[in-house]
């Protein structure tokens, strides 16, 4: 059985071993002992709230009970760009229009910008293939936004998550040939490399600093503006049932969108809500409702975030868990949980 | 024999004849009577002006062949120079930027090269409409008729701007169509070149440019191959004006046209031939040398004050000589008189 | 009593009358009658949709039934800026840092735009100061939250509230003194009434059209970016309770901010539900639940759309209304109706 | 008397003693011995280099007198002229830009100042470190330092740009604060203008500078009344400089530096007057001449290709004459003899 839970220190070889697995395309989870070790260290520290807010980073691993082994990752950073600058393409509109010449040409424009700078930003998901199945995936992405409705003070008004952008067939990314080429006459590989490695100052030193009307670029770079990579199109609807929304800012290097929400907007804030174990009777579960759908459920300690997903639900406040679920939870009867429904409600 | 002159009002038919022959590139030159009128009258206008602050004056040249033999006279040129480009408003163009990258952590360096937007060529003197015959064009009173211009604004220094700049017709093909305009002014006008051109009259100083061009720099990496090939790329036609103008002193590599991409040449007067190398000389008349040693060509003309006029001299070497020699009946062309002063430079 | 109702033929002179309150500070409900004869015959082909959704404008009047006055006003553009371009200011960030220097500055800054083009826009609302109290102010503005929830097809995925700025007490602007007043070398009230009569081209020919830091302008004009006129802070909030926000736009000339939300997202998409008007009987009235808050109603009829404020509420699908209240609405018992709760549900 | 001459060795303990009189607008002027030191050795290297392209030379040239009495020799003042600016980066300045606005609906018409972050200066030489004793201020000789540098590059043409800078020190008050720093620098570097100025050792070419100054056009009429107040003032200490290079043909208008605001006067060459009115003469060896008829001023150097050496000369008008007549004394100084061709100019 799986749950998903706070890392701990115990973690880090289960860590290499995923993130041996992730191939590119991931820039902060790269099989680095070093680099991987700095983060746990991080993520162990954020857990036990020793280092402020905005330096967190809430790393969670989905553990396969039965085995002991690591199934899955995903994190939320507290802010990002506080220490080096977070930059995006905004889009925007600029009418040219002319009364005398009956012309109003409407344009899209891009920005460079660090708009989203202190957002906490989601990150770093990555399912093994071995447990790409049944619920694992929305257990696990959706995770973090239970975290957050349980915890919403850890974060800022703004949370946000970057997609991959679209790649051809052969890898390359239409956007970056069109326009970063130009300016950084590198491989797209080796700038997002230079990316994850922190080598960021290059950004302000290459990228064209004045507004881009996008009608200038080849159309194959038009294109793909705001488009996902086609592996990322099912994460990007998973975020999207939870309230999350593409607002026009892109990657700057593969135009791939950014999906934002105000947390207070969240699916998670609105849906979810607290709730007791039910004690382990047969009475009890006689006069469960019949579930509809499958629940998120997690106990509400930081320190040992645990999360799982369950066929029972929440009903007037109280949840009737099994004692294997209970377990997995670090809980027993009479303990609080939060609840949220695994599937959005649909807007009547 | 030939002689520059300012233009006058019994030009005009002949002016109109000339027009129904210029190549479609020339687009500064007017092509209907009513605007060849206008543009006479302003001429007129212009060199009767008391002028202190150079304006809406424009003056225009034409080139006179004389027949030796039967006197005949007959319009084979024309040159303009207005005082102050935009005087109504604002003469927009694009300015050539070049961006340096410099990136310490990656150790690279490059330039990337954007079109401004720029106004900066307002209230400058703007050299146009320059056009010569087929017979002309390899005669040094091609050269002469350019030049006359300048030689004028050097004399009359307050009529006119400290710098110059003359904007050369861009590269268009067969059907009229201009690759730098479809890549750019067509996304913002919404409409061929040539209609674009034909709604603004060619101008370069209407409001609608800031209601419609670009307000941001372009970068021209991200611009279409065939349209950066014709960024400051003169059309045929212009190539004569071209060599003249920059063995004159222009400077061809600051600014381009905002809808074609043709070249615009400019300069401070003190970069141009015309203004640093003339010679102030006296006149001695003589009759036609003969033909000793080695000769060189020389633009000279009159002082002006009245009536200009510019003719073309083949001499000996004038480098360190005080008077000039000149036959009667150059004297007679140019008005004056033995021991009056005549301007000279080489062309 | 009072009800919120399309405006129809019939209403010019007392649309007049109503202009005539309004004073200055209101730029799109002047008290011209060859312009207020425009909108409304705007307004009626926008309910009868014999013009297409994006040139719509749809004009609310709340009339007092018992004397036919009019009371207030309120509109719902389809769409704006297609016709003269809309500016505004966005706010976006930019951060300078040199790792060399231990610098890191984030700096806002403003950049002219035309970002908001086609959004619906909530405008022209104004209670005659006769009406200023109970409910009514909220009947007036929240109406048009009912109206989009019940014709959501007819809007675009984003509505916009532009709030008048912040002026001090002569009457003065200090952003536009700051900003504005250095580009257009004339009188705020001047500009204002410019933009009013859709002479907007001066904008495109004297604004600055490049990016501005905040940091440059004076204090006095930094303080008051996105804040609104003392007199229109109540009308922040009520719109802010249906779920409009504040996301960084702002007017070019006195910097108000611009409120705006996905049609989505609305508190009235989420929470408003239809109901059956229930017979009007006595051991029906004896079953409704007691009512906690007052509700809107309205009709479901576009063309002769109209609304109410009542002590009754939704009760799984029925609704109690007074025989008066339902002649209000044009509707009797068995009609169906929209409901939402006046106040917004507290979030857990 | 006294004569300009490249630095050397020796002259090392005697700018140290210079550098500490200084005054604090100079920011270009090497302070410290081991700066000194780097300075001089830089410049010997670079006289002595064989130069195709300018590159990361520069030329340090001092004034030195010489007492006419007993012939000790001091130093008096230095100027100095780097090759190629900004050669290891990009120089930056801020362009002078007037965005002409004109509303067509409202009839009206204006223009807006911005200063927008440049790289255009990259490349040009740079005329620095200009500075003389207070007992040379008034002399013609202050004139002759400061031009030597540019006889210099009109004899080493491959030495240099075809265009020239130099930045002058902006207005600071007593406290070293300067108001255009504090209305624009400050916000970005949130440190004080000396302290700016010292972490970045007086550069305009740091990467440091595109991380943390403004990308887009600063609008002039929004920055407070006393950082625009003194955009393109000089520090008083600058006053001497800016009159000599302006009188020499240098303009003020277009650039400011980015940190003080303090003007940048530009030329291209052929606006400079040393180089487009010197003359090469030859040297006719005479004594001192009695005082007959007016005289003037004249800036004389020799060919140079060795040992450059520059000197003022108190002369009849020179314009129509092919020879110059020096003392011994001169050519010795001059290191010329009969017949030998030195350049002139007048100061």
């Amino acid at each position: 059985m799986l749950v998903v839970r706070a890392i701990n220190e115990n973690d880090l070889d289960g860590l290499f071993a995923l993130a041996s697995q992730v191939g590119t395309g991931m820039t902060t989870l790269k099989a680095d002992m070093k680099m991987l070790g700095d983060r746990l260290a991080t993520a162990c520290a954020s857990f036990a709230e020793t280092i402020p807010p905005e330096e967190r980073d809430y790393l969670f691993v989905m553990e396969d009970t039965a085995s002991g082994r690591l199934a899955g990752v995903c994190a939320i950073k507290g802010a990002v760009g506080l220490t080096e600058p977070f930059y995006n393409y905004r889009i925007g509109t600029l009418v040219h229009s002319s009364r005398e010449l009956d012309v109003f040409t409407k344009m899209e424009t891009l920005y460079l910008s660090n708009d989203l700078t202190g957002s906490s930003e989601l990150c770093s998901l990555f399912l093994h293939p071995d447990y790409r199945q049944g619920h694992n995936g929305k257990l696990l992405s959706k995770s973090r936004f239970l975290f957050i409705a349980q915890f919403p003070h850890l974060f800022t008004e703004k949370i946000i998550a970057e997609m991959r952008g679209y790649q051809a067939d052969d890898g390359s990314s239409p956007f970056y040939e069109g326009l970063g080429r130009h300016f950084f006459k590198m491989d797209f590989h080796h700038v997002d490399d230079l990316t994850a490695l922190g080598k960021k100052s290059f950004i302000a030193e290459l990228m064209p600093r004045q507004p881009l009307y996008i009608a200038y670029l080849p159309q194959e770079a038009q294109d793909v503006v705001g488009q996902v990579h086609n592996s990322t199109a099912p994460a990007r609807r998973l975020l999207e049932q939870e309230g999350m929304h593409y607002e026009g800012y892109v990657d700057i290097f593969d135009a791939g969108p950014v999906l934002q929400a105000r947390v207070s907007e969240l699916r998670a804030m609105r849906d979810s809500e607290l709730a007791t174990i039910a004690p382990d009777e047969d009475s009890v579960h006689a006069c469960a409702p019949a579930s509809k759908e499958p629940t998120l459920v997690s106990n509400t300690t930081l320190r040992d975030f645990r999360m799982i997903v369950t066929d029972s639900s929440n009903a007037n406040g109280h949840i009737d868990l099994t004692s294997a679920e209970q377990q997995r939870l670090h809980l027993r009867a009479g303990d609080t949980v939060r609840t949220l429904p695994l599937g959005a409600r649909k807007v009547p | 024999m030939y002689v520059v002159r300012p233009v006058e009002t019994a030009d005009i038919p002949a002016l109109e004849s000339l027009a129904a022959v210029t190549m479609p590139g020339v687009h500064t030159l007017p092509r209907s009577r009513d605007r060849i009128e206008m543009a006479v009258e302003r001429s007129l206008a212009s060199f009767a002006a008391q002028v202190d602050i150079p304006s809406e004056e424009s003056y225009l040249f034409v080139l006179e062949s004389i027949d030796e033999g039967t006197g005949a006279r007959r319009i084979s040129g024309t040159a303009a120079i207005f005082a102050s480009a935009g005087s109504n408003g604002t003469y927009f163009s694009f300015r050539n930027d070049v961006i340096q990258q410099v990136s310490r952590d990656l150790n690279i360096s490059h330039s990337v090269h954007a079109l401004t937007l720029c106004s900066e060529l307002t209230a400058y003197s703007q050299l146009s409409s320059f056009y010569v015959e087929e017979g002309v064009l390899q005669r040094p009173e091609a050269a002469l008729l350019s030049r006359s211009r300048l030689l004028y604004a050097a004399q009359q220094p307050q009529r006119f701007g400290d710098r110059f700049f003359v904007p050369l017709a861009g590269v268009t093909d067969a059907e009229g169509q201009s690759p730098f305009w479809n890549a750019l002014g067509r996304k913002f006008f919404q409409m061929d070149f040539l209609d674009a051109e034909r709604v603004i009259g060619g101008a370069r100083n209407r409001t609608l440019i800031v209601e419609l061009m670009p307000h941001y720099p372009v970068y021209v990496p991200l611009l279409p191959g065939d349209a950066q090939a014709v960024m400051g790329q003169i059309h045929p036609s212009g190539e004569l004006a071209f060599n003249l103008l920059t063995a004159e002193g222009f400077e061809a590599d600051e600014y381009i046209d905002i809808f074609d991409g043709g070249p615009i040449l400019q300069a401070h007067k003190h970069g141009l031939r015309t203004f640093t190398r003339s010679q102030r000389l006296r006149v001695r008349m003589a009759p036609a040398a003969a033909n000793r040693g080695p000769r060189v060509d020389y633009a000279i003309c009159n002082d002006g004050s009245d009536a200009f006029r510019a003719v073309t001299l083949s001499s000996p070497d004038l480098a360190d000589c005080e008077a000039v020699a000149l036959t009667p009946e150059l004297c007679e062309i140019l008005r004056v008189a033995e021991g009056d002063s005549v301007t000279c430079v080489r062309i």
